[in-house]
Formats: structure tokens, C-alpha cells, sequence
């Protein structure tokens, strides 16, 4: 089975990151146990596209993820599709299958569209936990914990792995804060 | 004259703020469209343009600012009283 | 003119980063521009490759944005084939001074009449911040991880010695000054050079300590010596290291005939 | 000032400079390299004041750059070289074609690769001519084989390139450039000047659409053109990320000249329907065109043209042949999309006389491989 | 300080960088271009000191020129560029050629001509790759289609450029690079140096006779080695007007390569004897993967090396086969020549899917294109 | 060593013209090299393209001829990658100033270890006397059959602005002082230069009014200009014309750390 | 018929001017009168080679001259083939048949050769006119007598052409005595 | 020592003649088998080196002459007599 991912936001937001920590920790920490009761190896390709010349605009991150040999590794039509600017929105919001499941930053989208939505305050989260920076992480957080595509262990890891030490604390708490969101979100989406 | 910061140009970088010598311009709190926080002319009245009108001086955050986003414009009735 | 009329309104907001200094030096040429009392419809703007060549592509009138290093070489061809036209080139310290080094000397030593405005922000800022050839000695970049061990070029003093009518350095943090000196620029006869110390936050400032653009104009305010005043390098020691003092002001203001002048090519403009 | 109509004995080189100024050149830059120098030389000499500007400059890459230049001064503008300056120049080629700037580049082929044989003929730089830049595109390549064709191909490359805005090559060789003989300099010459923005036109160089190719917005006349080697719309905005915008522009460009091969195309063909055919061009063809000539069953296809691929003419050749002989001054450069067409016009055996070391091939040797070939 | 084995998530350039390194790459001269910079970068940082030497030059030229130089002091060089870049290195390659230096040049192509798409991914420089230095030579050039053969493509570049004494190129393009994924380094690894004059090999290298591959003679040993882009006999005396030692000379320099084909070759078969093949290489063939892998009566040859040409895989492919497909990020480079082998080897319908504008064909683009060809 | 023991015997006569001065600079090198102590296994000999690159090729020790112009890249990498050699680079006007001007600038930015001999014929030998960057202002050459109307570069005074440890000027009239300067250049660590003025006489003596060498020496002579005693070049004119006077001397002889020394190459060397 | 002249010797001797100066008289000049009693049109091509860019060395040039349009341009085996060099006579004597014409000065070229050998002291000759330099028009002079390719007047003329006025006295002179020269050798040639 | 002009060498471009300054070199009259001119060393014993063993001085000639044609010989007895 493969999951393909989109992250979608503007430059500086770390949208990239978000996407690399992600396909890290698939392809190097998850070790799924298969039907024959066997460990098995995930295969994750990362790719990127964004506005003239990495400076503001938009920014685009795609990840796919197989349980098998990866063949074509690239996002067509995204399972996921995580939104964290209003130009971004108006972007890649057409290029999504009815079954998509898209996850929007309510404060940076202004838009509200049909279908399946998720909606993750993460900049304020983020806001909450003393700086902006950590949008990223805290959506991060908040996208794994809806999609369930990598266990929450691999995902930190491999954060971990991408970000100075110092940082550290700040970022566990930013996932945890996101896994929250999610959660909350899914409930309400269970409710609705 | 008052300066005016156009929001769909600015980018929040607050060039104006540093180098205004009569501090006119603070950092702004409100996320703009484009999804920068926007400067804020704050004090127009501390300006060495205020009620000036004809060849203006100083000038340094118009030609300054790297996004075209400060223009001039006239003062109200009222804040030529300031 | 309103700034927007000399501008393209709707290619606006520019695809430069916030607090560039690309957008000051905009702000700054078209003053001189209009101060100078010239016409778009009569002036040409050549670019080649880089954030600072993009320029021209603001401009309400023809440009030609060409490869990146040659954008000398091109106008030059303009210029010569249509003398009545004024050409203006927009370049950085990449364009002009590295890949472009050669078309820049002879560009000065051929002395053909144009105006260039190189936007010096000691950076491949477009490519993301690789160093060039005026990062100074010691500084960070993407390609120099453990800082810059050459040691930059004197764009203005190279151009000076190779034979320019005309050349200027100011910081971005002079607005007025190099407003002048873009209208002295654009008025001269001949090959004038008006280079512009700018701040690229975003892939210089960031990686030297200076990630705000404001921190930037204060350290160029602070180590801005004017040329006059500047310690005169020993005879046997080029002071090359741009990190110790921006040198600033008019280097040189001459008559040298132009390369017009001297093929006698205008008769037929 | 071009020269009077009559005879004259001149130099290949000296044909090209002529044909040049006939054409209505009126700028020219260039960087001195045997075996093309005389045609820098010569236009030193007759461009000046009134008539255009000469410029030598630092290198190869500043006078192709000065040239595409002085093209959108509104300047029929034209650079020669060989081999080394050619390959500098490859990355401004590709500008010129990206921007359909007009441009003529005459390369005087020598031996390569590299400085290799500095004063003797080849060619070698047939397929770098068509695909020594980056990114897909086409050029126009025209390939004299005498000193008259010196004159009469340099005036296509020029109107060519004004019809068509793309880059026009003459493919000449150190045989050719340095040869002395005839040249007859007609009355009346047919020259074509670009379509320029906002001119109406009803000539020959009108009945290319404007949407393959668009009018010529000459700087200077508040056309407010913005010309680009990036990714551009018809307007000169850059979308360098539009897939659409990339793949529609570079589909025109390379359409424009395919789609028009046959107004392009120039040959000479002898022997028409014989069972033995060679197909050659530029110097490498004399030998051949003297055996064919001399033996009436052997025909001869003389490519004049050779970018885009004549593919029309050497279908036609093929067609009734049992076997064809391509000659090429290299390893076989056009020989293997020679021998594509030739095949699909259903000749199955196609061979290749190659000759590399600075001499055409000689009229014996021609006749010995076509009768190792089981012709003649 | 080459990387210990194990596994790595790393971008496609990294993984350039480590396979450059793990190959024991001493030199590096690098100019920044979209989307080749992270191999510099990655280079400054891993070549410092005793590891060796990173330069960042003044311009593309100097970059090759440094990097040739470098070869003949004994490192093994390289450089990475992109389609201007690369177009800029022409003269250069020509002399990489013609005086057998072994060096290592990457391009990670992008959208062409001229500035084009510089974020986006092409396979326009393949046939400029071949063609685009002036006269006739031979390159070796590898195209990798994912992260891990950024890494082995890379190592294979190394050992056929010191084998053959041959520029070597990494075709890639700015999706393999960019792209993060799994990187695999081996516990051991086939490295190949070149064979040094005056030193007795028994290795892999050693199989290529010295009067088709003559030994290196690293410059300060005493060889007095005589190094030329000019024509010049075996003791490097220049004789740029001897036909004879020209002919001599530029055909060994083809034959080393070409005769050397099939140990150089490099291709991946699924599916072979399928009715219906594709035949692609590099990020475009990643697309008919998924196809041919999920489709038992599509078979795909994906080329891992494109030249010298895979002559014998493709024939191979083609023999059984109703039908090809050629896919291309192009306007069908490879295309024209893989009909010509296809043909030959008796599949007559051979059909082109050429994508424009930086994505690669997708699964459902390639699964179209069959079915118009009467496929699936 | 004798003379021909340092050159390649086997290859004499040599290609060069009677009375072309490629061959003074052989005599005059080959004693420098000498005096200095120097061995041939260890040196290694770089040209580019032109009548004095070909010099490298009749030296009895590894010579890398290049492409046109790039002489000194092709060095940079063959010196960086085995910096226990000894690099000399033979090169002429053009291919120095000319196409090579770029790598010419920023080689004596860099300021390698290298030894860089320009012989400055002041022409295009090798392709039939073409006006080059150094040809003096009016002067005739087959591309300036009207005179050159263009003014020359000063080679000597580039380097010394862009940044060379060693430059030194002299024409081949002064073999004695030449030799000198060429093994001071030889001695020296990082980028030396020696500018050679030298007689081309079949192609520009020839145009010139001074089709036998030894006129061409004459003129030299008695054009010649100490540097110390040459009239100073005023602030806002310098006087790039060589017709004038020719400016000899050393130039400059400094010390900056060479490249090796900055990136700490040598410890692999 | 087509005739193909070959004249070789050193560089600086004006070996070269010898060829286009004949070429250009065939092609310009030259109007024989053929068998239909109407005037004929000559096409003649000229091409040349040198050693290692122009310094001393050895020279060639060759001629082809017919009386129909030119096909194959270029000199395989000379019909005459001239020689002023001892260099050039170890380099071009091989190149002929057995009935190609050579003409040699006798005081450049050290080695006497069998065939149709005719000596010409050209450059004794021109030495007695005051200067080296005509040496080769001398030459030219002669091999015309002999070969008798084009006229008198036309070599003239192409001659005068090509050079500058005030030395258009003095290669008249080396022209006529050529021609005196060439007769002698003939004379002398047919009493042998 | 003398300085002796090796014939197969020289090139007879008389820079020698120009250069001495004891003019020890005439030009030539006879033509080399190259087909120069050689010059001719028609005064040595006015050279400063005559009859000089060791470090010789001046050796104008020999760096400047071109071809690398003049080399320094012993002289004879006689001649050492001059
Ligand atoms: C031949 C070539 N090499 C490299 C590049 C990649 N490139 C684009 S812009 C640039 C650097 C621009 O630096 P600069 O001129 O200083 O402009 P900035 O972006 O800093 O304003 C480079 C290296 C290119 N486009 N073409
Ligand atoms: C790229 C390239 N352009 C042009 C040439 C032709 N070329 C060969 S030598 C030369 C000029 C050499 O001049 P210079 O360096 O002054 O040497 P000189 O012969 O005068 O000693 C030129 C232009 C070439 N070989 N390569
Ligand atoms: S300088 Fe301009 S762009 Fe920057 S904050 Fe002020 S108004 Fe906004
Ligand atoms: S004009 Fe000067 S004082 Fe007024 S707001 Fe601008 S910077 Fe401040
Ligand atoms: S990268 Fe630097 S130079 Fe380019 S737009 Fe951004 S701040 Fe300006
Ligand atoms: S052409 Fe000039 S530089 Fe070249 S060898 Fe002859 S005299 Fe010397
Ligand atoms: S200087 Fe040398 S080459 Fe010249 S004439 Fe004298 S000996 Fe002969
Ligand atoms: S050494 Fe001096 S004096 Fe003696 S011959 Fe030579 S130039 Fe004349
Ligand atoms: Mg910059
Ligand atoms: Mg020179």
C-alpha cells in the first residue's frame, strides 16, 4: 500500500522539513510488522517543489510511502493534503481525489471547502509555546497523529534527528501539542 | 504630508522602523494577506514631512523601503492639527 | 512620473524577499531617472542572471535579460547598433564580477557609453547563498563552511584601473548619496559604474549574524569610510578585505573619449 | 556600401563577406581563429562609420552575446569562428533561439575535437551545430562547397533568420573558406528583413503566421518588450515554473522551423533515379559531384542545407536506389539520420565513406569505395 | 573521509557526494547553478585539508579547466554543473577527449534551452552530451534514476572515466536530485584508478590493451609527458597538418570507447519478450516502472548508461516485440536512435512519449500513451 | 645544465619566426630557472594557445597545452592537487588578457603559487596579427586597418590591483634584468607575474613600420621607462597607452599568504 | 581539360601569390577560342597550405584550371609542378606521374631529379633585377612560357592587379624575363 | 672564448649584429641550407669575452639571439693571440 502526502504552505514555514522528518522516519525507524508476522521495511521518497527561488510564495512538499520496492516515486493525487497558507490553498486544493484528506490551518486559510477536513490550529498552537517557528512541528505532530501513517516514536526520532539539540525539548512538546490537536480534531470530526 | 503603508505591498521587514529618525513607524502585530506583519505608521505627526507640502525631505523610508509600500499622502483635516 | 509608471504595476509585489535591497535600489534609480530627465521610451535595460539582474524585468520599458556574466556584452552589441538609444544594465556581484569578470574590464576599458548598477550584496543570492567574489575574507556561505579564505575584489578599484568614465560605490544605508550618483551615472558619457553595497538577508544575513535587514544597514552604516577619508593602502599591500571598511563615494569622475566617439559610429545613429 | 554586380576572383571568406553586407549586415563581432579569420578581416575593413560596426572583443562568448545584442537593436548582426570558439559560444546559442533573436554564426570547420588541426578542413561540428547548446531546439544550417555558394548561402543564412527568428549557421570548412575562384555578384538579390512589431507586410516573409512566429518588437519603439532566455509567456512574463507555458513555448520554437523544412531545404541533385546514390555535402561532395557527373550510373544529392534535416530531398533520392553512399569529412555525423530516412524510403543499403584528417574525398576515392560497395 | 556503510536518508546530490567521495574523488572545482549546488556545497564541507581540495572558480571554465589540470596531477576530479553550466564546458570536454584525461562531470539537467526552468527537471542535454564539443569523440555517460544510483551511478562514472581515460557524466535531472530517499553503502566497493605509466597492474583495469588505453603518465615522475588538445603522435609531438596521425588518433580515441561498449553498458530488463516494451532511463523511466512492473505484457529496458548507446540491450528488447515505446523528458533525443537499433532488430512500430515542462511521465500518462499505441 | 639539456633538442629549430623574441624569453628562462636552483622532475610546464604557449612543448619536462585563454585554471587545479609541484605557466597577451582575462584577475586574487609568463608581443601571432588587448593606440593590425582605436590594457598594473605577490615588467631588450626578475618570480610563493614585452615581427613589426627585429628592439629601448621614474599617472586619467611609454620595473613584491596556505592544503602535498 | 599546377617553396617567397595570380588570370582573363569558334569561359580555383601557422617552413599552392565547369576542385597528382625550396622538394616530389612537369631553381634545391625536368635560376635572375623579392614572378614567368596555361596579357594583367603601382615596372620586367628564361629551357630541353 | 653561430640553427634575423656592443657580428651574404642569411661572427676577439675563461660578462648576443644559434667555444690558440 502506498500513502502519498502533501504538505503545502509558504516559504520560511519549514513546510519542507515537515515532509523530510516525515519520509526519515518511514524509511529508516518504521519497521511495521507485516501479515507473515515479519518485520518489514518501508520505503519513503521525499521530493519538493516551491516559488522563484525559495524566497516567500509557495512552497510545496510531497512524500510517498510504500510497503514495498518504491516504483514511481512521486505524488499524483495526494491521500493527504496538509494546507498552511492561503496561497498555497488556492494552489493545490484542486488537485485532490473526493477521498482526500486535507488538513488546513484554519488562521492562515481563509477558504472553508467540503469534504474531508481537518482543521489544526498549529500557529497558534505554536504561538502558545512562545514562538511561530514551530508551526511546522506542531501541524507535524498533529498530521501523524490523524493519519497514523508512522508510529509517534519514529516520527520524533527522526525530528530529532534533523534539529540542534537545544531545540530539542521545545519541539517534543510542540509534536505532543500537535498529536493533541489531532486528536480533538478527530473527535470532532467522529461527532460531526 | 503623511507616509501610508500600502498592505498588499508590504512585507513586514521594518526597514522604515530602523532608519526613520524621528521614529514614526513601529513593528506591526497583525498578520497581513500575504501573511506578513506589516509595519505601522504609528506617529505620522513626528514626521519632518508633517503638514509639508511641495518638495518634501528626508525621506529615508520612502526610498528605503525595498517593497514600493510607503507612498505620500495628504493629511486629514484633523491630522493637520496634531 | 509616478513611481508605478516607471514601474510595471502589476508585476508587483516583486519576487524579491522581504527587506532585500534590491527594492531600495529601485526606489533610489528611479529618482536619478527621473531627476535626469530621461525618457523610458528611449532607454533600454539589459539584465543578466541573479535576483539584482531581475530588475529590468520591472521596468515599463524594453528589456533584455540575458545569460548570466554577459550582460555587458550584450548591451554593448545594443548599444553600438542603436547609438541613440541610453542602455542601462542591471547586475550583481556575481554577474559583473565573477562569471562576468572579463566583459566587466574590457567593458571599462573599452569605455562604450553606458550606465551600470551593480547591486553588490556579497552573495550568489539567487542561487542561495554560495559565496563570491566580494564576500569578505572570513565571512560565512553555503560553499565556505568553514569562512571565506580568499579575499574579495575592490569592484569600483578594478574599474577605475581598467579605464571607466565614471564610478561610484555606496551602501544602501546612502540613499540620498547614491541617488546622485545614479543621476551623475546616467548623465555621463561613456562606461559608468555605480556599485551598491545591499543587503541580502535572506542567504547573507542569515548565515553572518545578521538575519534582519535593519542589522544589516547598521553594519553598513558602521564600517562606511568615505573614500577620501579611507587609509590609503600601502604601496605594497592591497587592502582587499571589504569586511574591514566599505569604502564609499565617487572613485572616479573622467572624460575619457567614448568608444562612440572613437570608432566615429554615432553618424549613423 | 556593398559590392557592384559583376565578377570577381576572390577568397571563400571574402565571398561570405560580401554576401554578408549584400544581406544588409550591419554589425559584426568577432575573436580572431584560423581558418575564419578573413572574414573578421574583411568585415574590419569594409565595416565602418555608415556602413556598421566591426568590434573585436575579449572572446567568443562577448561577441555571440554582442551580436544577439545588436539583433534587438533592430541590426542584421552576424559573428564567424571555428571549432573552439564555436563550442564558447553553444550556451548563447541557446539564447538566441529561447529569445528567436536573429543571428548569423559562420563556423569555417576545422579538425577537432579540441585545438586538433588548426589550418585543415572538416566536419566535424555538423551535430554540435544542431545540438551543442542545452534544452531542445532547432537552427537553421546552411553548408557551401564553393566560393560562390560562400556568397549565395550567407544571404539564406541571413534572410532565414530574419523570416524565422532562429539562430542560421553556415557550416563552411577550411577548403571552402580559403579557396580562391569566381564569384558572381547578381543584380537583383532577394533579402528578407524580419517582421517587425506594428509594421504591416505583405512580402515573402509575411506568409509565416504570427502565432509560429510573432512580429519582432525592435527596442527602442516603445514596444516595452521584455526579452528573456527563462521560461516566458507571449507577454515576457516569467513562469519559469509553468509546466504548460515550458512545454508550449519550446514545442513552438522547434515547430516553427520543422514545420517550415521545406521552404528551408536546398539542394542539387544529379542523376535522379539512379541505382547508385551518394548524398553528400559542402567540400566533401566535389569529389563525389565529379564522379557522378562523369558516370552516368551514379546520381549525386548535394545537400545545401543541412539543419533542420532534408529529409524530403533524401527520401526522394532513396526511393529508386538499390544503394546510396553518404561522404562526410568525419565518422559519419549525418550518415545514421541519413541512413533513418533512406531506410523508411525503403533503400536497405546505405554505407559510409568517412575521411578525417583535413582533405576532401578525391574523385578515386569516391569511385573505389562505391566499387567495394558493388556498384560501378 | 569517505561515509561507513549502512543506510542514510539523504538527497539525490548528497548521495552524489558520497559516491564521489567513496570512489576517492581528491578534487572538486564547482560554480553554483540550480539544481546541481548541494553536490558543491556538499563538497565544501566533506573536502577540507588532508580529504582534499574544494574550489569554488570564477566561472564554469575555469571550474573544467581546473579539474582536467587537477587529473593530470593524479586526483580524480570533477565538477557538477547544469544546462548553462554545462553548455559553457563544451571547449573544455573536447580537451578532456582529446588528450584522454579522465574527470567526472555531473549534470543535473533542467529545463532548457537557454535559462528555461531552472527548479525543474529535464532530460534535454542528452544528445548535447554526445555532441556538444566540436569534432568527433566519444564520451561515457551514466543516467541515474534514484537516490541509491546517484551514489553507484556516481562510482561507475569514476571507474570507466580512470579505465578508458573519458569524460564521464552523471545524467541526472532536477528531480533525482532533489529527491530524499534510502541510500545504501555497501561494506565494499569496486573502485578502479587508472592504470599509471611505469607501474605493473594486474586488476580489473589492466584488461584494456595499451595501445587502445595508454597508461597515464602522472605529471612530476619524471615521464616528460607531452599533453596537447592538438594533434600530436604517441610521444605528444604536435602534427596539426599530418592527415595520417589525425585520422590515427581521433579514430582510437572513438574505438576505445566504442569497442568497450558492452562492458560499459549498464540496464535494467523486466519483462523482456514482452509484445509491448518500453525502453526509457533516468526520472522518465520511473513512470513506465510502475506500469511494466504491474503489467505482465509490458516490459520496460531502463538504461542506467546512455552512452556510448546500449546497442545490444535495445536490439535485445526489440527483437521479440510488436511494439515500442520510447519515453523522454524531451523532444525525443534518444528516440531517434533507439528507432534506428529498434528497427534494425525487426520491431517496426517504435513511438515517442515526450513530456515537456519538469514533471516526469506519470504511470497513468504511460498506460495512455500504450493504449493509443494498441497496447494494454 | 646546458641549454639543451633543459630543452627538448630534438624539436630545434623551433616553430618561431627569425627574430621573434619567444626565444630571448627561452634564453632568458632558461638561466632564471637555472640560478634558481630548480629541477626540472619537479616542475611542471603549463601553456595555453598562441605562439608563447607553444614554449612548454620544447621544455625537457611535463607540459600540459591547453585550451585558448585558460592556461592559468588548468594550472590552479594541477597545482591544488599536487602542491608539492612546481607550476610555470607560458602564456601570451591574449591569451592572458584577452579571452583569459577573467582567470588572469582572479588567479592573482587567489594568488595560487604559480609562475606566469606573459609574453606581451602586443599582436595575435599566432593567428596573423589581429589587434589584441595590449595592441597600443593607433597602431595598425589586420583587424584595425583604420589603427586601433581602442586603448590597451597595462597587464602589469591589473595584477597588481587584483592582487598578485610578485609582478615585475621588462622587454626583451633588457635580457639581464629579465632573467633577474624571472627567478625573483620563481623564488616567489604565491602568484608571481612577468609581463615580457616582446618583438612579433612578422606580424606586427611588420605593420608597424618596423619589419626587422631589431627596430622593434630599438623601440623598445628607447621607449622604455623606469616605473619608479615614469611619469605618475594622474588620479582621474590613467594613461593606458602603451605607445607612450613602456613602464618597466618590479611592480610589486609582497608577501600575502598564498591560497595553499589559507585553505592548508599543503599538509597533503 | 583540366590542368593542375602545383607551386611549393618556402614561406616569405610569395609562393602563394604565384597561384592566385594565375588563377585569377584563368578565371577573369582568359577567354581561348574553342573548336566552335566561339570564346570560352575558363573557371580556375586556387587553394593553398602552409607549415605550422606561416613562419618559414614550406608553402604550396595549388591551381586547377579547366575549360568546363569545375567539379572536382583541388589538385590530386600535378600535371606541373613547381619547385623553390629544397624542403619542398623532399616534401611534394613524390606526388607525380611520370609525365608531370617540374620546374625547379636549381640554386634552392640541391637534388637533380629525372622526368621532364626544366631549371629556372629564378631567384639569380631576380637578384640581377635588383631584389629577391621578384623571384617569384620570375617563376611565374617562365612556367607560363612553358606551360603556355593562359596568355601573356592575362598573366599581366592578374599580376598588375594584385600589386601596388610603383613596383608594377620592376615585375614586368621579372615577367618578360621569366618568359626569356622559360624559352631557353625549353630550347635547351628540346636539344637534350 | 669566442661566440660561435651554429648554422643550422640561426635564422639570420641579424639581432646579434644589432645587440653587440662591440659589434663583433657582421650580416651575412651566404644562404643556409634553412634558407637564411646567417649571420657572421667576423670580430671576436672585440668581444669582451675574448680570451676570457669562467664567468663570462655581457652575453648580449647569446641571451637574445632568438634560436638559441650562439654558444660560446674556446679559442684557438691563434686566435687567442688576437
Ligand atoms: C552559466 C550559468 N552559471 C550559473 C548560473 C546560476 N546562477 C544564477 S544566478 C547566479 C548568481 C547570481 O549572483 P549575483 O549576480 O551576485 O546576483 P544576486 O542573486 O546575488 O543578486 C548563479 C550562479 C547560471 N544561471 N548560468
Ligand atoms: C577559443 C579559441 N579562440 C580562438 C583561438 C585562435 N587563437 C589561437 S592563438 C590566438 C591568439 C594568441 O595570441 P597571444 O596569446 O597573444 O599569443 P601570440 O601568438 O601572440 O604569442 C588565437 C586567437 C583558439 N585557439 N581558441
Ligand atoms: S520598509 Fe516597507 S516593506 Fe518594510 S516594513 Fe516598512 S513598509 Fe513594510
Ligand atoms: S520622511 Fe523621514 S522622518 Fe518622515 S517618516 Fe520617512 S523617514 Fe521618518
Ligand atoms: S535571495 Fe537575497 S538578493 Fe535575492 S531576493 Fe532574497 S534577499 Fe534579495
Ligand atoms: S608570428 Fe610573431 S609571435 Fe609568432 S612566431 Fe612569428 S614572430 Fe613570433
Ligand atoms: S641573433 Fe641568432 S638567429 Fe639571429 S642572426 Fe644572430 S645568430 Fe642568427
Ligand atoms: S658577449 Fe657581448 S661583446 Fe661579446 S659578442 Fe656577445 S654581445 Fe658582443
Ligand atoms: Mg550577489
Ligand atoms: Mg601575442
Amino acid at each position: 500500500m502506498d500513502s502519498q502526502i502533501r504538505f503545502t504552505g509558504f516559504g520560511g514555514q519549514g513546510v519542507i522539513l515537515m515532509g523530510i522528518v516525515l519520509a526519515r522516519a518511514a524509511s529508516l525507524y518504521e519497521r511495521p510488522v507485516g501479515e507473515d508476522g515479519k518485520e518489514k521495511r518501508m520505503s519513503a521518497i521525499q521530493t519538493q517543489s516551491y516559488g522563484p527561488s525559495a524566497r516567500g510564495g509557495h512552497s510545496k512538499c510531497d512524500v510517498k510511502i510504500s510497503d514495498q520496492e518504491m516504483l514511481y516515486p512521486f505524488v499524483e493525487i495526494p491521500d493527504w493534503l496538509v494546507i498552511m497558507s492561503q496561497q498555497a490553498y488556492s494552489k493545490y486544493i484542486q488537485e485532490r481525489r473526493p477521498d482526500t484528506k486535507v488538513i488546513v490551518d484554519p488562521d492562515l486559510v481563509m477558504d472553508r471547502p467540503t469534504g474531508h477536513i481537518y482543521y489544526i490550529s498549529a500557529t497558534k498552537a505554536a504561538e502558545s509555546l512562545g514562538t511561530r517557528i514551530v508551526a511546522n512541528v506542531v501541524m507535524l505532530g498533529a498530521f501523524r497523529e490523524i493519519s497514523g501513517v508512522v508510529s509517534n516514536e519514529s516520527l520524533e526520532r527522526a525530528l530529532m534527528d534533523a534539529l540542534p539539540k537545544p531545540t530539542h525539548d521545545l519541539n517534543k512538546s510542540a509534536l505532543a501539542q500537535g498529536a493533541k490537536l489531532g486528536r480533538e480534531a478527530m473527535e470532532k470530526k467522529g461527532k460531526a | 504630508m503623511k507616509p501610508v503603508i500600502n498592505p498588499k505591498l508590504c512585507k513586514g521587514c521594518n526597514i522604515c522602523v530602523y532608519i526613520c529618525p524621528k521614529k514614526c513607524y513601529t513593528k506591526g502585530t497583525d498578520i497581513s494577506e500575504m501573511g506578513y506583519f506589516n509595519a505601522v505608521v504609528s506617529f505620522p505627526e513626528k514626521c519632518y514631512n508633517h503638514n509639508r507640502e511641495g518638495k518634501l525631505i528626508c525621506e529615508l523610508c520612502v526610498l528605503s523601503c525595498p517593497d514600493q509600500a510607503i507612498s505620500w499622502h495628504p493629511e486629514t483635516e484633523e491630522e493637520k492639527k496634531k | 512620473m509616478d513611481i508605478f509608471e516607471f514601474y510595471r504595476k502589476d508585476r508587483w509585489p516583486h519576487v524579491f524577499c522581504p527587506g532585500c535591497g534590491n527594492g531600495t535600489v529601485m526606489n533610489c534609480f528611479f529618482r536619478a531617472f527621473n531627476e535626469a530627465g530621461l525618457s523610458l521610451d528611449n532607454t533600454v535595460f539589459v539584465g543578466g542572471i541573479g535576483c539584482s539582474s531581475r530588475v529590468p524585468l520591472y521596468i515599463n520599458s524594453d528589456a533584455l535579460h540575458t545569460t548570466h556574466g554577459r550582460a555587458i556584452a550584450f548591451a554593448t552589441g545594443l548599444k553600438l547598433a542603436k547609438p541613440g538609444l541610453k542602455v542601462v544594465v542591471f547586475t550583481g556581484d556575481g554577474d559583473l564580477g565573477a562569471i562576468g569578470g572579463n566583459h566587466f574590464i574590457n567593458g571599462c576599458r573599452r569605455n562604450v557609453d553606458m550606465t551600470v548598477i551593480c547591486i553588490n550584496n556579497n552573495i550568489y543570492g539567487m542561487t542561495g547563498g554560495q559565496a563570491s567574489i566580494t564576500t569578505p575574507h572570513d565571512f560565512q556561505s553555503t560553499t565556505t563552511p568553514y569562512g571565506n579564505k580568499e579575499y574579495p575584489f575592490d569592484l569600483a578599484e578594478i574599474a577605475v584601473a581598467a579605464g571607466a568614465n565614471y564610478v561610484a560605490r555606496w551602501t544602501t544605508r546612502q540613499v540620498h548619496e547614491l541617488t546622485k550618483s545614479m543621476k551623475s551615472a546616467l548623465q555621463k558619457r561613456g562606461f559608468a559604474l555605480v556599485e551598491v553595497v545591499s543587503q541580502c538577508p535572506t542567504n547573507f544575513g542569515r548565515r553572518n549574524k545578521m538575519a534582519d535587514p535593519s542589522q544589516m544597514l547598521e553594519w553598513f552604516k558602521s564600517n562606511t569610510v568615505r573614500r577620501d577619508k579611507a587609509k590609503s593602502a600601502e604601496l605594497d599591500h592591497v587592502d582587499l578585505n571589504l569586511a574591514g571598511q566599505i569604502t564609499v563615494g565617487e572613485f572616479v569622475d573622467r572624460n575619457r573619449e567614448c568608444y562612440e566617439e572613437l570608432i566615429g559610429v554615432e553618424k549613423h545613429g | 556600401m556593398t559590392i557592384p554586380p559583376g565578377e570577381y576572383f576572390v577568397q571563400g571568406n571574402d565571398a561570405c563577406v560580401e554576401g554578408a553586407l549584400a544581406s544588409g549586415v550591419k554589425f559584426f563581432a568577432g575573436y580572431p581563429i584560423t581558418p575564419s579569420t578573413e572574414i573578421a578581416e574583411g568585415l574590419a575593413q569594409r565595416l565602418k562609420g555608415q556602413n556598421g560596426v566591426f568590434l573585436q572583443m575579449e572572446d567568443e562568448i562577448a561577441c555571440i552575446s554582442a551580436v544577439i545584442g545588436a539583433s534587438w537593436g533592430g541590426a542584421k548582426a552576424m559573428t564567424a569562428t571555428s571549432g573552439p570558439g564555436f563550442s564558447l559560444m553553444q550556451e548563447a546559442i541557446g539564447y538566441a533561439a529561447m529569445s528567436e533573436t536573429p543571428v548569423v554564426l559562420v563556423n569555417v570547420m576545422r579538425g577537432g575535437p579540441s585545438t586538433g588541426q588548426p589550418t585543415k578542413a572538416s566536419q566535424g561540428d555538423v551535430m554540435q551545430t544542431k545540438w551543442g547548446s542545452h534544452g531542445d531546439y532547432q537552427v537553421i544550417a546552411f553548408a557551401p562547397a564553393t566560393v560562390q555558394e560562400m556568397f549565395d548561402l550567407t544571404v539564406e543564412c541571413f534572410n532565414y533568420s530574419e523570416k524565422y527568428r532562429v539562430p542560421a549557421f553556415l557550416l563552411s570548412d577550411a577548403e571552402v573558406g580559403h579557396m580562391r575562384g569566381l564569384l558572381r555578384v547578381p543584380e537583383k538579390l532577394n533579402v528578407i528583413d524580419r517582421k517587425e512589431m506594428g509594421i504591416r507586410r505583405t512580402d515573402e516573409a509575411y506568409d509565416v503566421p504570427d502565432d509560429l512566429v510573432k512580429p519582432f518588437p525592435v527596442f527602442g519603439k516603445g514596444h516595452k518588450a521584455i526579452i528573456t532566455g527563462m521560461t516566458h509567456t507571449e507577454t515576457g512574463r516569467i513562469e519559469p515554473e509553468d509546466s504548460k507555458v515550458h512545454s508550449d513555448l519550446v514545442r513552438r520554437l522547434n515547430e516553427k522551423v520543422l514545420r517550415n523544412r521545406k521552404d528551408i531545404n536546398k539542394w542539387e541533385m544529379i542523376g535522379e533515379g539512379s541505382k547508385t546514390m551518394i548524398i553528400s555535402y559542402g567540400s566533401s561532395a566535389l569529389g563525389a559531384k565529379e564522379v557522378a557527373t562523369k558516370d552516368p550510373n551514379v546520381g549525386l544529392l548535394r545537400l545545401k542545407s543541412i539543419w533542420p534535416l532534408p529529409e524530403e530531398p533524401i527520401a526522394q533520392a532513396a526511393r529508386g536506389a538499390q544503394r546510396i553512399l553518404v561522404c562526410e569529412m568525419n565518422l559519419g555525423q549525418l550518415f545514421f539520420s541519413i541512413k533513418r530516412v533512406a531506410q523508411d524510403a525503403g533503400c536497405k543499403q546505405v554505407e559510409l565513406l568517412s575521411k578525417l584528417g583535413g582533405e576532401p574525398p578525391t574523385p578515386s576515392e569516391v569511385r573505389h569505395k562505391l566499387r567495394s560497395m558493388g556498384a560501378v
